[in-house]
């Protein structure tokens, strides 16, 4: 054995020392992998501590250690902290091993003498390993400064900003004709009660006019290609049928447009907007689109009044759907959520009582520039409700929908009621499981409503019916429902229903995800990289998420996350380039027969085929180092590095070198 | 407990879910037992059929491999290819007189902990129930095998 | 490890079929007793109830009338948020009532559950008739004039046939549902 | 052949084989004269009357190359193995059963009892007195002894230090004549011999490498026996049409024979070089091809290869990492 | 003719006879061979639960296990409370092989044995799947023109399954009457109990839930309720003069089985329907006009 190798058992205080015997197991490993080239075992009370690292040091220089293996916590904790104590002390890093006999061993046992076994086995594997390890350098590959962001809502604009007033180009790409997503369809924001548009208009027009942002509305993404620093990203233009040099926004097009249709996304369904339109009166950018499948133009072939009216002759229906490519180094999702389907919860009756709302439609009831010019009336246009019921918790919190909290509803809730009580008069009654009121300033709007005589009963709607059983509950909406602290079930008559449905995943999210490596949680989030510490980053090299995207949250928190995701990104710019783990795939060309099974295997396409020399080869900036190839060529000709063959095959040998009764074994038949 | 046949499990698990929730458990103190030995590949789409062979070969009585759920994968999509070829293999080990329940796949994630520590008290308890895999490792030198006796020369040939 | 149960543990073990119902997960968000058709006649609602047992309130749950109220229409279960049968609680309650007799004086449906089944274990059908004279004695004397004119009302119609029907293989039918409960119990 | 002291000693020995290596060295044509005129041939119980007292009394290490062809099944297999190894100086493991086990290798699926039984206990067995074989038997002349079975077929380096492979069922006559040229040109001076433990006479990448057929990046949702493909496209990589060939994974050298006829490769050249277990590279490889994520629609087209082992192992189960069945091990266990 | 194993249930022999008439005489004029399985037994309705579940399961299972020896694959029920037995005990078995174990151990004792193969149905969703509403509305000879029906489902046929497109606000049963020529009303009150299995338990309890029922399809103008199931239709029929007495009202609606609503409207004469001695003015009009 010509490797040096040292052992390092870690006592972690009591962690491990409480249940491992470390002194025996530093003892062992001293003396029965001796022939496995240990020349020193040690045990230490805290090796992660400095003292700890520099006796590994100490030992590097003055025994001459070619490979070090450390028995401690898991390596998702401290694998970098002992291989910078490798590096500082001119070892290679990768010739570090830690080994976990913490988190796989003393955390997880109480029988002393097997996990001690157990802790013996785990070190021997890692000691096998470890003498063939390869010293590596990490990858370092050159970052693009452009950065894509995918979903102009506030999230994505506060992203862009950030990144674009720090000097950088962005490219946001926005599906719908202009940007602003959910934001710009509110009237009020709790809880100070701001108007939506007077702070978030100056944001988007800043987005529209800024030198370094590129909008790119009424687009979406259709290709991802590359790899964290330099993504090619190909964008469908979807065709608008306005020329945008020409255009000035003036208006005349959509005034002399005949034809009228249901607006069902920016409205929610409330109101009617022209076939050739912009959503809202402050859309950015200003540019009307044309709905072709609306058209009468495109669909009877006359009409043509825009044209016939437009000053600048900007109309052009023989605009084509556009691809262009832009290349970034990182990108960042904040597409948003889209709202539950209430119609999932027949007993709650909205679209066949015609006075049950969705949040989001009584959000453009209660706009000043929505259909009914900020008058909170019925569906007959007329009438003010007397009564208002708002139920909370729509489709969430909920096994038969979703189990999630959506965590915006209950403040929704709470403004809504302020907003109905403020412009009506009307009593209001809000049903909640749990008023959830966390952030700053929350509490004391739900205290303002208390205040105001809010009717605030503690129980889940069972059901709104028209069907009255009293003479009071004639022509009213009855919404039915236990008072959970009375413990009484009521029947409490109502003119109008709020809904305040639940926040989901976009209906798209698993296919956009797939666009871009993510993946989706149960729920059908983005995951991120980790829940508490690194909520904006994904498990994807230089993509990024923000807003509620990654899950429910309001807008203080979208726009946290916006910067947030931005700050990331730009930290990524400033490096210029990225070091990555040096666990790649690679394949010797000598012993590829370009049978191409593995071709097919990289869902991040990094194997290319060379038909002129008929053999494959791996980009290793696009491989991500899973192995998956590695384990199918079945010529043996792709090799992995950190996890090589040789290094599990002699892991697995010197695992079983201890079996689970302590005894060094030898199979044989018996 | 001395009498106790302990069976050696050797588990791979993926880096990114079924590690992590190996981490998990220890973090929260989940006790379970203490005879599998895991290895971390970077995806359950690393797991070459080799190392379940070489594992067999050299004394574990059963396998535990283990990865993100479908459609959660690190990686998009390798869970699957390691469902496949852990199917097919599955198919040879049975072949070769390897139980099937001494061969296992376990979706876990990064979040699943207590998943994870119940399912290997489970599996030990299984493996258990089968006995001692005793796989042979003779083959390999030249100590001489004899024949069955027994089974040989039933009848006599007749002169 | 013989400590004794919880009650609450007792009535989760009952559950054999749904598994033991995740009780333990109850919101108390009021959704069934929302929905309860009956509820008015119950002196606790089904979340009470469910916050009871919870609790291992054992004496006042069962004294309740509350699980003999519930008419066994589901929509609670298929309503609660937390996917707790809660109609299939309620079988579990009057069987443990059942078992231990304890449950509110003045019941009927306890006598009649017992009645209906050793009816059917004896004919291996049911029959109204029959039934009839079993709880009848518990009625006040109006039920029974109302009772009698009804009955009589549908014998009238030609809706009531005079004599019960029996299954032909009785004797296997009983030895099966001996093989179940240990028939004394039962007839 | 003229016994000539001066020449190099050569010996080829046939243990559980076919027989089939024996032919395919007399099949490389006129070069067979060149291995008479070179080598003094001293053992070669197919070719020339040689009794085993003969190669006992020679000196060990006096023969310079032996072609030991055939896994090592019974005892006597065992003892011409240890005998040989002892007289030779380069032992080359020759043909897929020395190096590998090759068919009579599969018969370590089954205990050797069965073996006996189906050898002399079947339907198309005409042994109406239900006689078998025993080791020893009296008879006026003495007692006779037929050598006895081991529990497994080991291939050769199971059994002695081998010093170079050469596979193949058998290997292909130009990669034999091959091999005998180099080695005359060792014997002469001219040449140098190939690092111990080496697998000779064969390409360093596999099958497909030699394989002329097209092919495409693969996935595939049905496996099919050749046989129930019509038409088979003579130009297209076989696996790609859903017949499992075991190209991919079998070390080139053949000039990919068998897929150049229309036949898929079935694997007779063994596992790459580095390879640890043939076997495991198919199973991946497989695997790897399927387009499939349900495990219902996977064991589906899984069913389209209804002999795995016979697919992936077919001549490598003796050399395998497992080697064996279990059920050939147990009879040893009880 | 595709065949059934019909399990009419206890009721279908006493109380519901008519529907036991008219079930039998639209499904022969739909093409749907009823094959009354043999010596069957009471499936329980509400009331073994709450004595023993084993009991409960194993009472319905041997029902199960007689219609598999018939070798056909459909287990009809026309009652909702005899169907939902039936199913969730098919389930219930099939999911838990353990419970199957304990049921069949009993079921021994009968020479029987149940496999959970049964697709376990009721007669309503036969006629709507198997024959189909294009077809049902070929076969009509008499529409119900103008016969205003309160379609009540009831609870035992929708529920606990979850898995059931629209267990609050299914739609087949309106879409059936319509068929038939008649109007659906929307009836809120559709799904909710009637409190059939309190009404000897709980008697106050159960007329209040009738009480219910009948005040919104008088409300909303119905003419006739029609039902799937014998245990609502008796409750709702028989206990209306005791509602009125109890709440002083004067209700007086006819109720009928969705099977006679068909039958008429297939042409069968009403005598063979059962509904002869029933007085639905309204329904023969529609019929006769
Ligand atoms: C009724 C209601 C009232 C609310 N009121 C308040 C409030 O008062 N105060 C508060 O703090 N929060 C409130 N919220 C929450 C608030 O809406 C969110 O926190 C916020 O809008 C999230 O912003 P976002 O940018 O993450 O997502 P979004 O606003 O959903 O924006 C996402 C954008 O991405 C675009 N997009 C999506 N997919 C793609 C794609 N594939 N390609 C290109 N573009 C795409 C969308 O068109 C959209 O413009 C309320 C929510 C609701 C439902
Ligand atoms: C009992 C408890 C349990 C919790 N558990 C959880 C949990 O499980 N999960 C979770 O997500 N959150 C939890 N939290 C919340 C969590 O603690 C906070 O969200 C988080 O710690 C906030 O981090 P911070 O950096 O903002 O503040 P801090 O952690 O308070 O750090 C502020 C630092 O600034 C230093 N400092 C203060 N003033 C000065 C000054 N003038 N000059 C220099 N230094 C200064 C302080 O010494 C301190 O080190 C818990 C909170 C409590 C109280
Ligand atoms: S398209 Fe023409 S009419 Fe319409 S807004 Fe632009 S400039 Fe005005
Ligand atoms: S052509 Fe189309 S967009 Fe233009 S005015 Fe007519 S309908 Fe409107
Ligand atoms: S699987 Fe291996 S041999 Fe086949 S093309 Fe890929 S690298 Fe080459
Ligand atoms: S190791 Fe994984 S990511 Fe890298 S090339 Fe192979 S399959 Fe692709
Ligand atoms: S509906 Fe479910 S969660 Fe809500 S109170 Fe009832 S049992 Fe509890
Ligand atoms: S099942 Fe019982 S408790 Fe549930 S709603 Fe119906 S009557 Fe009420
Ligand atoms: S798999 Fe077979 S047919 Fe295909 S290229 Fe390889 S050797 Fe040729
Ligand atoms: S193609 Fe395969 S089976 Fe055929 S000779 Fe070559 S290696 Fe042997």
């Amino acid at each position: 054995m010509t490797e040096r190798i040292g052992v390092y058992v870690c006592h972690c205080g009591t962690n491990i020392a409480g249940v491992v015997d470390v002194a025996e197991v530093s003892r062992w490993a001293g003396e029965h992998l001796a022939g496995q080239g240990v020349v020193v075992s040690r045990d230490y009370k805290f090796m992660c501590s400095s003292l700890g690292q520099e006796l590994i040091q100490k030992d590097i220089k003055e025994l001459g250690l070619t490979r070090v293996v450390v028995a401690a916590c898991s390596p998702h904790l401290h694998e970098k902290t002992f291989r910078n104590a490798c590096a500082s002390a001119d070892l290679n890093p990768y010739l570090c091993e830690l080994v976990s006999i913490r988190e796989q061993d003393s955390w997880v046992h109480t029988d002393k003498s097997a996990a001690t076994d157990k802790a013996k086995a785990i070190i021997s594997g890692g000691v096998a390993r470890v003498a063939h390890h390869e010293a590596l350098e990490p990858l370092r590959v050159p970052i693009h400064p452009a950065t894509l962001i995918v979903g102009g809502g506030i999230a994505g604009i506060q992203a862009a900003l950030e990144i674009a007033d720090a000097g950088y180009r962005v490219y946001l790409v926005e599906r719908e004709p202009s940007i602003g997503g959910h934001m710009a369809q509110f009237d009020k924001t709790f809880p100070t009660l701001d108007c939506s548009a007077c702070i978030l208009t100056p944001k988007m027009v800043d987005a529209g006019n800024h030198p370094n942002i590129t909008l790119l509305t009424w687009s979406e993404v259709v290709k991802v290609d590359g790899y964290v620093g330099n993504f090619a990203v190909t964008i469908n233009k979807k065709a608008r049928y306005v020329n945008e040099e020409l255009c000035t926004g003036c208006g005349i097009c959509w005034e002399k447009c005949p034809w009228k249709v249901t607006d069902e996304v920016f409205e929610a369904g409330l109101g009617k907007r022209k076939v050739i339109y912009v959503p809202f009166p402050q859309a950015v950018p200003k540019y009307p689109v044309i709905d072709a499948e609306n058209c009468a133009y495109f669909l009877k072939g006359t009409c043509k009044a825009c044209e016939k009216f437009c000053p600048t002759d900007a109309i052009d229906f023989t605009q084509k759907d556009e691809q262009i490519t832009v290349e970034v180094g990182n990108i960042i999702l904040a597409t948003g959520y889209d709202l539950f389907d209430v119609r999932r919860i027949p007993q709650y009756g909205y679209g066949r009582l015609p006075n049950v709302y969705t949040s989001l439609e009584f959000e453009r009831l209660s706009n000043a520039a929505g259909p009914t010019g900020g008058n909170i009336v019925l569906r007959d246009g007329k009438t003010v409700p007397k009564t208002v019921g708002i139920v909370h918790c729509v489709g969430s919190r909920d096994q038969n929908y979703n189990p999630y909290c959506s965590v915006i509803c209950c403040m929704q809730s709470l403004k809504f009621a302020h907003l109905v009580h403020e412009r009506t008069g009307a009593e209001v009654y809000n049903f909640y499981i749990d008023m959830r009121t966390p952030f700053k300033d929350y509490e004391e709007f739900y205290q303002r409503l208390l205040a105001e005589g809010t009717h605030f009963v503690r129980g889940k709607v069972a059901e709104i019916t028209d069907f009255a059983r009293t003479p009071e509950e004639e022509g009213r909406m009855i919404i039915q429902v236990e008072d959970t602290l009375i413990g009484k079930q009521r029947r409490i008559p109502v003119d109008m229903v709020i809904l305040s449905a639940g926040l989901e995943p976009r209906q798209d999210a698993k296919e956009v995800g797939k666009l871009f490596g993510l993946a989706c949680g149960t729920a059908g989030w983005f995951i991120e990289r980790h829940p508490k510490l690194d909520p904006v980053a994904t498990m994807t090299e230089g993509i990024f998420i923000a807003g509620c995207a990654q899950g429910p949250k309001d807008i203080p928190a979208s726009v946290a996350q916006g910067a947030g995701a931005a700050a990331r990104v730009l930290g990524k710019i400033q490096q210029k380039e990225i070091s990555l783990e040096p666990v790649r795939a690679s394949i010797n060309e000598q012993q590829c027969s370009g049978c191409r099974i593995c071709n097919g295997l990289c869902p991040f396409n990094a194997i290319l085929f060379h038909e002129d020399r008929m053999v494959s080869e791996v980009n290793p900036a696009l491989c991500q180092g899973c192995g998956t190839c590695v384990a199918a060529c079945p010529a043996g000709a792709i090799s992995g590095t950190g996890f090589s063959n040789e290094q599990i095959l002699s892991q697995i040998e010197g695992l079983l070198l201890v079996n689970v009764n302590g005894k060094t074994t030898e199979a044989v038949p018996a | 407990m001395t009498d106790q046949f302990e069976p050696t499990i050797i588990g791979f698990t993926c880096n990114w879910c079924s590690y992590r929730a190996a981490d998990m458990a220890g973090t929260a103190r989940m006790k379970y037992s203490p005879n599998v030995r895991l290895i971390r590949l970077m995806c359950s789409g690393r797991l070459d059929p080799t190392f379940v062979f070489k594992a067999f070969a050299g004394g574990a009585d059963a396998v535990l491999i283990t990865g993100c759920h479908p459609g959660d994968c690190h990686y998009v999509e390798q869970n699957y290819k390691a469902l496949r070829r852990y199917l097919l293999l599955k198919r040879v080990l049975a072949q070769m007189g390897i139980e099937p329940q001494r061969i296992k796949l376990l979706w876990a994630s990064a979040a699943e902990g207590a998943i994870f520590a119940a399912e290997i008290n489970k599996y030990v308890e299984e493996v258990r129930a089968l006995g001692p895999l005793h796989w042979g490792k003779s083959g390999n030198g030249s100590k001489p095998i004899v024949p069955d006796e027994a089974k040989e020369s039933r009848t006599e040939v007749p002169a | 490890m013989t400590a004794e149960l919880s009650f609450s543990n007792e009535i989760i073990n009952m559950m054999y079929a749904t598994h033991g119902n995740p009780i333990s997960l109850c919101l108390q968000c009021g959704t069934c007793s929302g929905t309860c058709p009956a509820v008015e006649f119950m002196d606790h609602t089904p979340r009470a109830i469910i916050g009871m047992i919870r609790e291992n309130l054992k004496e006042e749950v069962l004294a309740s009338n509350t699980y003999w109220t519930c008419a066994s229409c589901y929509h609670c279960t298929v309503r609660c948020p937390a996917g707790i049968d809660i109609a299939d609680m309620m079988y579990v309650l009057k069987r443990y009532s059942i078992w231990k007799r304890s449950y509110k004086e003045g019941l009927i449906g306890p006598d009649f559950a017992e009645a209906f089944v050793k009816m059917v274990v004896n004919s291996g059908k049911s029959y109204e008739p029959i039934l009839a004279t079993t709880y009848l004695p518990r009625f006040t004397a109006a039920q029974l004039v109302q009772e009698a004119l009804t009955a009589t009302g549908l014998v009238l119609k030609g809706k009531m046939p005079l004599l019960p029907k029996k299954i032909r293989r009785l004797k296997n039918f009983q030895r099966m549902v001996k093989r179940i409960i240990p028939l004394g119990e039962a007839s | 052949m003229t016994a000539n002291g001066n020449k190099p000693k050569f010996a080829m020995y046939w243990a559980a084989s076919c027989g089939g290596c024996e032919i395919a060295v007399l099949n490389i044509h006129e070069k067979i004269l060149d291995v008479d005129a070179n080598f003094d041939v001293v053992f070669w119980p197919v070719a020339m009357d040689a009794k085993y007292k003969d190669v006992e009394a020679m000196e060990d290490g006096s023969i310079l190359l032996t072609l030991f062809n055939g896994g090592i099944r019974n005892e006597e297999n065992e003892h011409l193995a240890k005998l040989l190894r002892r007289k030779t100086k380069i032992l080359v493991a020759f043909g897929s059963c020395a190096c590998e086990g090759c068919i009579p290798g599969l018969a370590n699926l089954c205990p050797v009892g069965e073996i006996v039984q189906t050898a002399f206990n079947t339907i198309s067995t005409d042994n109406p007195h239900g006689i078998y074989p025993r080791t020893s038997y009296d008879v006026p002349e003495g007692e006779l002894h037929i050598p006895k079975l081991a529990p497994i077929l080991r291939p050769l380096d199971q059994v002695v230090d081998v010093d170079y492979y050469m596979p193949g069922c058998p290997p292909e006559s130009h990669q034999i004549a091959a091999v005998v040229d180099l080695v005359i040109k060792v014997v002469r001076g001219e040449a140098e011999l190939p690092p111990k433990g080496c697998v000779i006479g064969v390409g360093d990448s596999t099958v497909c490498d030699e394989c002329p057929r097209a092919r495409n990046v693969k996935s595939i949702t049905e496996f099919k026996r050749i046989q129930d493909v019509a038409p088979v496209d003579p130009t297209l990589c076989l696996l790609e049409q859903g017949i499992p060939c075991n190209g991919p994974a079998t070390r080139s050298g053949c000039n990919a024979r068998c897929p150049n006829v229309g036949a898929q490769c079935i694997g007779c050249y063994g596992p790459a070089e580095g390879v640890l277990d043939y076997g495991a590279r198919l199973i991946s490889a497989f695997a790897s091809v399927i387009d499939a994520k349900e495990p219902e629609e996977i064991e589906r087209i899984l069913d389209g290869i209804p002999d795995p082992v016979g697919q992936v192992y077919r001549f490598n189960l003796a050399g395998s990492l497992l080697k064996a069945n279990m059920d050939a091990w147990r009879v040893k266990a009880g | 003719m595709k065949q059934y194993a019909y399990y009419p249930g206890c009721s279908l022999e006493s109380l519901a006879k008519d529907y036991q008439l008219s079930a039998l005489e639209v499904s022969r004029a739909l093409g749907l061979e009823m094959r009354e399985i043999e010596d069957w037994n009471c499936c329980g309705a509400t009331a073994y639960f709450p004595v023993d579940e084993l009991l409960a399961y194993t009472l319905v299972a041997r029902n199960l296990a007689i219609a598999e020896k018939t070798g056909l694959t459909d287990f009809v029920a026309p009652c909702s409370a005899c169907f939902k037995n039936a199913y969730y005990t098919n389930a219930y078995l099939k999911k838990d092989p353990d419970l199957a174990d304990h049921v069949n151990f009993a079921l021994e004792e009968d020479n029987l044995h149940i496999a959970g193969i049964m697709n376990v149905r009721h007669l309503i969703e036969v006629i709507l799947e198997d024959v189909g509403l294009e077809e049902i509305r070929k076969r009509i000879a008499h529409p119900l023109k103008g016969l205003r029906i309160a379609p009540y489902y009831g609870c035992q046929i929708l529920r606990p399954r979850k898995d059931h497109e629209e267990v609050e606000n299914p739609r087949y049963f309106e879409d059936l009457l319509s068929a038939i020529g008649a109007e659906p009303l929307e009836y809120a009150s559709k799904t909710r109990c009637c409190g059939a299995s309190l009404i000897i338990t709980n008697r106050k309890a159960a007329l209040e839930m009738v009480r219910i029922l009948l005040k919104e399809a008088i409300d909303r103008g119905a003419d006739v309720i029609a039902t799937t199931c014998p245990m609502c239709n008796v409750n709702l029929q028989v206990y209306q003069s005791q509602v009125n007495r109890e709440f002083g009202t004067e209700y007086s609606i006819p109720v009928m089985y969705f099977t006679q609503l068909m039958g008429m409207a297939l042409g069968i004469a009403s005598h063979r329907l059962g509904v002869a001695r029933e007085p639905v003015p309204k329904a023969r009009e529609a019929v006769t006009a």
